[in-house]
């Protein structure tokens, strides 16, 4: 299969999976089965591409031109193929684990749900394989949309109010200044394709601080303080969607994307000349500690997680800011090892509530031993996030303080330190207090009570996942020391 | 006799202003109609003031060589088509109004108002 | 005969000569086919001279054999040709579209002049846009008001009967305005002819009546344009006329006298009048960019699913003013092809109504909760048709919003202003079709509401198409934005 | 110059029709003025196409001598038809 | 001395305008408005505009007056007066004032009326009446600029007529609200003007003269003032005379419906037909010179084909749309 | 100006004369049927005379028959009009001025009051 055939045949394989699901919405278990076919096949498909990309290729796809110059077309680059790989994967994971789950809990709109769940991720692999901003920003809107039937699933008032906030602000925040921002640089430069080096070189600093800006909090996905309010309703949603908003779609679309824009689009060398980002290492700094502390403050399991999303996501617009080469891999390594730590919490969050139906972190008093599997891996997400080895999350972070020292950031290097100090505070806890802690009386169930075996399935998966990424970073790194130099 | 030259333009002001405001302040729609039938005569005024022609005559040629001063045909041709235009416009409208008088019962424009509020 | 010369006039009387045949047909459906058929033929046509005029430049037609500006004219370049296609084009899908939908509002008996009347419109408007003569339009603007007074009137609630009268009135104000203008301007120049009256306006353009003429005509065209504020006449009507007739105006009624207002501003008016270009802007901007906020703002309080739409067409009329206001090529192309994207986007967003109200008999959004699933394909257009109101990029609304954007930006310091208004009523838009998507999809049916089922297959297969169009002119964009340049280049040719 | 003293008396007759016809009081005064406006125009009109040397204009007067007397029978309809609605609604409120 | 006449005319004009929109009974309204319609038309005379002084007044005078009638009997004779409803609306006092002061201000820089150098009379409008005796070779220029130099715009007169018509006929033609009525009622109502021996007599008796004359004007608005449009409005005349003294239903006895709607589409069809044929015969649409040998012939036989399609769609629609209205009030 | 000129002139001035009189009585006169009286007869002589000196004007010629047909047809209609409008104020109970007569149902209910 040529490169191009095989993009074709990613993007439209969760398309077909859709349509099958739906056509096999009576029949639930031919319907899962789909699903997992499906996402089976694309892994396959996509991991195909990474040796090539891997080699230095580039493979692109022209779909059609528009007016102007401007068209819808794919080019895979390292970053790009990063995310489409971490996609694909985790899809399976979450696949297996979403069946657990629903069933578990006996939810309705199953098919709905499973036919959502693969448009967001057509859309997360467009984004991926996006070769120019406007064909990112298409699959980016196609990604929201999809989305939003999936934190709405449980379809009560309260939930739909979150929802609409959920919608509100990540279409209005693409619309009202993701969109200027696309049409200025289109103004400027006379084009949106992704080109090595940054297409801006003529623009002044000033007005490329502004422009950033505009990229940074248009890009509401990567959640940049004030524009994160949306990560926390979204909570509403049920778990797997959680795990698939945070770890492996929505948020990683905004981060990637940001990435993608500061190396593409702006270009490191200009953005460095200019001095533009500055404030941005301010921001997003300043993003990391507070979301911190506001996770510390958070007695639900799932808001706590989603606070400390918002803290690591701007670990990568950090990273991004930073504008160094090992900034920049640093950031692009978090997008994984983030994923792989933060699904695993999820899925553990997920399986706490399938199992026992708590959902408060001061109820978890005592469980460790009702469900010791869950919790083991939960300490091993947690660890891994916070940054120590022998698990995944130390690489990102130690290549982001490299290139905060690179960039002589020192306010950089102190919110990395700071902030593994929180995480260790509002992470850890809770292992903590589940084993180390004695129950409340009376309300811990009796012997071991864990979640269904395929959400079992799926932690023990991801939280392998961890530690693979810690002993075999080095393709991964081997990916991302691409990008700087592209 | 210099300030009568351009009476006739200020009579189609006058009358259209007239006409204008039947139409748009008048609840009743028979009124508005009638208003609407002097605001169309204004501009009838206005093209057939524009094609007298001092000392002529109407454009009906007397010898067969059409020797003489004449008025100016064009105008007259446009009016006559715009009051065939205004002839039309007036039946459909009394139309309307017949039909809203069977359905509402009224033709005041705010009592029906009322009354598809309240439906 | 050929037949080639002859087309500017065979777009006009085609239609034009069957409405008297199809006012005669006592047979049931008769009338329907007669009238399909001809407005496809004036399709044909339409494309036909298109074509013409892309290969061979613009076509003049001179009617009794008299030379311009004795006798009558008709001026067909590439504006008006996009115009025609626009015309004859929505008028073929709506009537493929609305049989059974006009069946069950219309009736059989009133048919034949409905159907007469129809055509009429077509004729009429498609006069307005081939004419080249300021009077001739004038006739053609009322054969095509009064008949489309009569589709309106044809809808069986009563209210459009008031829908019907306040627009009677208020279109006869407009076009009597337009005509003391086109007086005023006939007594400095003593012609009729619009290319003839551009160059002879050059000799007495500083006179006062030529100025108040402008005014006039501006105004009177305004109001048949539904330009905001004056365009209260036109969401009742859009509201209450029988669905599938709401398709067809929605998508060309309000264009033709957008046209009109373009072709005088910037034709007659502008080359030749000092000011008139600080006029322009200074008038229509303003207005322009409160008509698309008002109007978006509106909509999304609109609880009936066709009034919000015909408030959208305020904000999108809006959208269209604001690229002539800011004279510049790019915006004038802009505003160009949104006049034909918002034809395909609004006729497909009504035919989609057209078909919910056809299951459901009601377009009370209360009413048509939960219709998402019932009627996947209807919604599904429907919401096609709304992501290219919205402007999202693939369809055709993101082309001339990217256009006028981008002509905002090169407009100056108050251009960014404008565009942020252009973006904040392009979030209203998502408020307002994402409101209509929620209650389709993720509200219950009411309890007790009527039973609903997928709307009948040539409605769809319809609705499908034009939705589908919107996809596709968003993406192969040769054929609007070609026409749509040429007459941006040519309006604006010794203009600017 | 010998149509001037009669132009001047039909212009003010029909002047003091204007004012009878505004002044009503009641709706058959204002037919009466109408229909004496009406000959009024009818003969101002002949004695213009003379004034304006264009006998062959005579065609107006003629037609509107032939048309006035139509606006007279509408009017005359108008009132008998009332009469008729009113009998008839005062019959459905007595009910 | 034609102009002091005009002023004197134009002022009461201007009276009986603000008197009809000051009357709060309807029917005084309809009844000054005719007045207005044929000051009008005297204004018109005088100001050289014979053929369309003769339309408004067959129109303006005769016609509308007895729609407005028609429609009156059919829903309110009475403006109802509100409390302050009778007080002058300054919003639009405000919007007319603006406009019609706008036009006077622009009136100071109009050529006077009757200056021979207006640009009018300077362009286009003198080639009229220069080319006319060759050309079209009749004597009523108004007549040649109306049929044959901008023929395209009274084909689109004579749909606007075809529009209204089947405009009238799709809104009040149809769905017909019954009413009761005892058979002596229906028995008054429908006889009509017939116990009235006198305007009975004589209104018959004027039947014939008033459809001679219409003829006349139709055949002879070559040469006269007059032309289809004016011979079919007072054609229709006649016809509703005949309806109002003798019945509505005898009316539509005399002129059936089935009639009537061919007429309205056939006048149309004929204006248009002629067109098409002088297409077919290698020439414009409209050009009638291709219609005979020599083209000021043609040019006759055109005008004439024309003018009578223009006559038939007007009588057809205006007796239509009367019919429709009376019909209403019969039942 | 030549006997007929002159007979014209004067037949027409006289015409002119009844004209404005009955111009006055319709003005002046108390009540509807005494202004009615007021117009027709004056009208009537009025018309006549006024088409007599037109005719005498136009001598033979074809406007003559049109002056004819004209007075022909107005001093028909004029009349009719006259007896047919009198007739419905009659009948819809419009009371001649002084008349109070209680047989006549609901007076003046036409009336506006000015």
């Amino acid at each position: 299969m040529s490169p191009e055939t095989t993009i074709v045949a990613a993007l439209v394989t969760p398309l077909i999976g859709a349509v099958g699901i739906a056509l096999t919405g009576r029949l639930p278990n031919l319907r899962e089965s789909v699903t997992l076919v499906t996402a089976g096949v694309l892994a396959v498909l996509v991991w195909s591409l990474v040796p090539q990309v891997m080699a230095g290729a580039r493979p692109e796809l022209l779909v059609t031109t528009m007016l102007g110059g401007l068209s819808i077309a794919f080019e895979i680059e390292p970053l790009g193929m990063l995310f489409g790989a971490l996609a694909a994967s985790l899809w399976i994971v979450n696949s297996i684990y979403s069946i657990g789950y629903m069933r578990g809990n006996d939810e309705k709109h199953q098919t709905r749900f499973y036919v959502c769940f693969a448009i967001a991720i057509f859309a997360a692999l467009g984004v991926a394989f996006a070769g120019n901003l406007l064909t990112l920003f298409v699959f980016y809107e196609v990604l929201t949309i999809s989305t939003y039937p999936l934190v709405s699933h449980k379809g009560d008032p309260a939930t739909v109010r979150s929802a609409r906030v959920y919608l509100g602000i990540l279409l209005s925040t693409s619309i009202g200044l993701l969109l200027p921002a696309m049409i200025w640089t289109y103004a400027e430069a006379g084009t949106l394709d992704f080109t090595a080096g940054g297409i801006l070189g003529d623009v002044a600093g000033p007005a490329l601080g502004v422009l950033l800006g505009l990229y940074a909090f248009g890009i509401g996905k990567a959640a940049l303080m004030p524009v994160h309010r949306w990560l926390p309703s979204a909570m509403v949603a049920p778990t797997p969607v959680s795990a698939l908003l945070h770890a492996v779609a929505v948020v990683k679309a905004g981060v990637f994307t940001v990435l993608k824009v500061v190396v593409y689009v702006f270009g490191l060398d200009t953005l460095t000349e200019a001095g533009a980002q500055q404030w941005l290492v301010w921001v997003s700094g300043g993003t990391v500690v507070l979301a911190s502390l506001i996770a510390m403050t958070k007695d639900n399991l799932k808001a706590r997680l989603a606070y400390s999303t918002v803290s690591q996501l701007s670990y990568i617009v950090l990273g991004a800011a930073l504008a160094t080469a090992s900034g920049v891999i640093g950031a692009a390594m978090h997008i994984a090892t983030h994923a792989a730590g933060k699904i695993t919490l999820f899925f553990c969050a997920g399986a706490i509530y399938t199992a026992l139906h708590r959902t408060e972190v001061s109820e978890l008093r005592g469980l460790g031993r009702t469900m010791p599997f869950t919790f083991a891996a939960f300490t091993v997400g947690a660890i891994s996030i916070i940054g120590l080895p022998p698990f995944g999350g130390a690489w990102s972070k130690w290549f982001l303080t490299l290139g905060a020292l690179e960039a002589g950031e020192l306010f950089a290097v102190a919110v990395l330190m700071v902030s593994s100090l929180l995480n260790i505070v509002y992470l850890l806890q809770i292992p903590l207090l589940a084993f180390f802690r004695a129950p409340a009386s009376g309300s811990v169930p009796e012997g071991v009570q864990e979640a269904p075996l395929p959400c079992l399935i799926a932690i023990g998966i991801t939280s392998l996942l961890c530690v693979v990424l810690f002993f075999g970073a080095d393709p991964l790194y081997e990916l991302t020391r691409l990008l700087p130099s592209s | 006799m210099e300030f009568l030259a351009l009476y006739n333009y200020w009579v189609f002001a006058v009358l259209l202003l007239i006409g204008l405001y039947a139409v748009v302040a008048k609840v009743n729609l028979v009124k508005r109609l009638i208003g609407l039938s002097i605001f169309q005569g204004a501009v009838f005024l206005l093209y057939i003031s524009m094609d007298k022609v001092e000392g002529g005559t109407a454009p009906i040629f007397q010898t067969a060589d059409g020797a003489g001063v004449f008025s100016n045909p064009l105008p007259q041709v446009l009016i006559l088509t715009a009051i065939v235009v205004g002839i039309a416009t007036t039946a459909l409208g009394l139309a309307v109004v017949v039909r809203i008088r069977e359905e509402y019962g009224t033709v005041e424009e705010d009592v029906i108002e009322d009354m598809d509020a309240d439906s | 005969m050929n037949l080639d010369a002859h087309l500017p006039i065979l777009q006009i009387i085609v239609p034009l000569m069957t409405a008297p045949v199809v006012s005669l047909l006592r047979v049931p459906s008769l009338p329907w086919a007669a009238a399909t058929v001809t407005s496809g033929l004036a399709f044909a046509v339409a494309v036909t001279l298109t074509g013409q005029v892309l290969a061979g430049g613009p076509m003049s037609y001179a009617l009794g054999g008299w030379v311009p500006p004795y006798g009558i004219e008709l001026y067909v370049d590439h504006f008006s040709a996009l115009l025609l296609l626009i015309i004859t084009g929505a008028s073929t899908v709506a009537l493929a579209f609305g049989k059974a939908s006009l069946d069950q509002e219309v009736g059989h008996e009133r048919a034949p002049m409905f159907y007469a009347a129809w055509l009429l419109v077509v004729a009429g408007l498609c006069g307005i846009v081939a004419t080249g003569d300021a009077f001739n339009l004038f006739v053609f603007l009322e054969i095509s008001s009064l008949a489309t007074y009569v589709l309106i009137a044809s809808a069986p609630d009563r209210r459009a009967l008031m829908a019907t009268f306040r627009y009677l009135i208020l279109g006869t104000v407009g076009a009597t305005f337009y005509l003391i203008g086109v007086g005023l301007i006939y007594m400095m120049t003593g012609t009729l002819n619009l290319a003839d009256m551009t160059d002879r306006i050059a000799e007495v353009g500083e006179l006062r009546p030529v100025l108040v003429a402008a005014g006039f005509i501006t105004v009177g065209l305004a109001l048949k344009a539904a330009m905001f504020p004056l365009h209260a006449w036109m969401p009742n009507a859009y509201t209450f006329a029988p669905h599938a007739a709401t398709a067809f105006l929605a998508a060309c009624s309000t264009k033709a006298a957008i046209y009109v207002l373009i072709r005088f501003d910037l034709t007659v008016f502008l080359p030749h009048l000092s000011d008139h270009a600080e006029q322009v802007s200074g008038f229509f901007i303003p207005l322009a960019v409160l008509a698309f906020l008002i109007g978006s703002a509106v909509a999304v309080f609109e609880r009936n699913l066709k009034r919000m739409l015909g408030y959208s067409s305020v904000a999108q009329i809006g959208y269209i003013l604001l690229g002539l206001a800011l004279l510049s090529p790019l915006a004038l192309t802009g505003a160009i092809v949104h006049l034909f994207n918002h034809a395909l986007m609004k006729s497909a967003l009504f035919m989609a109504v057209a078909c919910l109200a056809f299951r459901a008999g009601s377009v009370q959004l209360p009413d048509l909760a939960g219709c998402g699933r019932a009627m996947p394909l209807t919604m599904g257009a429907f919401v096609l048709a709304g992501l290219s109101m919205i402007g999202v990029p693939l369809t055709a609304g993101f082309v001339s919003k990217w256009y006028l954007i981008l002509a905002c930006l090169e407009y100056g310091p108050l251009g960014y202003v404008l565009a942020g208004g252009i973006l904040v009523s392009s979030l209203l838009a998502v408020a307002y079709v994402w409101k209509v998507v929620e209650a389709a999809y993720f509200q219950p049916r009411p309890e007790g509401a009527r039973e609903l089922r997928e709307a009948p297959p040539a409605m769809l297969a319809v609705l499908w198409l034009v939705a589908l169009g919107n996809v596709w002119f968003g993406i192969d964009t040769d054929l609007t934005l070609g026409l749509a340049e040429q007459a941006a280049a040519t309006l604006l040719g010794d203009g600017s | 110059m010998i149509f001037y003293p009669v132009v001047f008396a039909l212009l003010v007759t029909m002047a003091l029709a204007i004012v009878r016809a505004v002044k009503g009081p009641s709706l058959y005064d204002r037919v009466l003025a109408v229909n004496m406006f009406g000959t009024k125009t009818v003969l101002f009109l002949a004695v213009a196409s003379y004034l304006m040397g264009r006998p062959d204009f005579l065609d107006l007067a003629l037609a509107y001598a032939l048309i006035n007397s139509i606006g007279v029978m509408a009017v005359l309809q108008f009132f008998q038809s009332r009469e008729f609605r009113r009998r008839y609604e005062h019959r459905h409120e007595a009910e | 001395m034609t102009l002091v006449f005009g002023v004197f005319l134009l002022t009461l004009l201007v009276i009986v305008a603000v008197a009809i929109v000051r009357s709060t009974n309807l029917f005084a309204a309809v009844m000054l408005s005719g007045i207005f319609s044929l000051l009008m038309a005297v204004n018109f005379f005088l100001l050289d505009a014979a053929d369309v002084a003769l339309t408004e007044a067959a129109v303006g005078a005769g016609v509308a007056t007895v729609l407005f009638l028609s429609a009156l009997a059919l829903t309110a004779e009475h403006e109802q007066v509100r409390p302050g409803g009778a007080a002058l609306q300054w919003l639009p006092l405000v919007v007319a004032f603006a406009t019609g002061g706008l036009l006077i201000y622009a009136t100071f820089q109009n050529p006077v009326i009757g200056d021979p150098n207006a640009p009018v009379h300077q362009h286009v409008a003198p080639w009229y009446l220069e080319n006319t005796p060759e050309l079209i070779d009749i004597p009523n220029v108004v007549t040649a600029v109306l049929g044959s130099f901008r023929g395209f715009d009274t084909l689109g007169e004579v749909f606007v007529v075809f529009t209204a018509g089947i405009g009238v006929l799709s809104i009040l033609g149809l769905r017909h609200t019954l009413v009761e009525m005892t058979s002596a009622e229906i028995d008054a109502r429908q006889r009509s003007l017939r116990h009235h021996l006198i305007p009975r007599v004589v209104g018959r008796g004027m039947v014939p003269f008033i459809l001679l004359f219409a003829l006349y004007v139709q055949f002879h608005g070559e040469y006269s003032p007059g032309g289809g449009f004016q011979a079919g409005a007072i054609a229709a005349a006649a016809i509703i005379l005949y309806s109002l003294l003798e019945g509505d239903d005898r009316g539509r006895a005399l002129v059936p419906e089935w009639l009537l709607q061919i007429m309205v589409a056939s006048g149309a069809l004929l204006f248009g037909g002629v067109g098409v044929v002088c297409m077919l015969l290698g020439g414009s649409f409209l050009d009638y010179s291709v219609l005979a040998e020599v083209p000021s012939e043609g040019q006759h036989l055109g005008l004439l084909l024309i003018e009578l399609g223009v006559g038939i769609t007007v009588s057809g629609v205006l007796l239509t749309v009367f019919h429709a209205f009376a019909r209403r009030a019969s039942r | 100006m030549g006997v007929v000129e002159l007979i014209s002139f004067v037949l027409m001035t006289a015409g002119g004369f009844c004209v404005f009189v009955g111009g006055v009585g319709v003005l002046r006169m108390p009540d509807l049927y005494t202004r009615m009286h007021a117009a027709s007869v004056t009208d009537t002589a009025g018309l006549f005379l006024v088409a007599t000196g037109l005719m005498l004007h136009a001598g033979w010629s074809l406007p003559l028959f049109k002056l004819v047909a004209i007075l022909v047809f107005l001093l028909v209609t004029s009349p009719t009009a006259a007896y047919a409008l009198a007739n419905a104020a009659m009948l819809s109970g419009h009371p001649p001025a002084g008349v109070r007569d209680e047989t006549v149902p609901s007076a003046g209910r036409d009336g506006e009051t000015p």
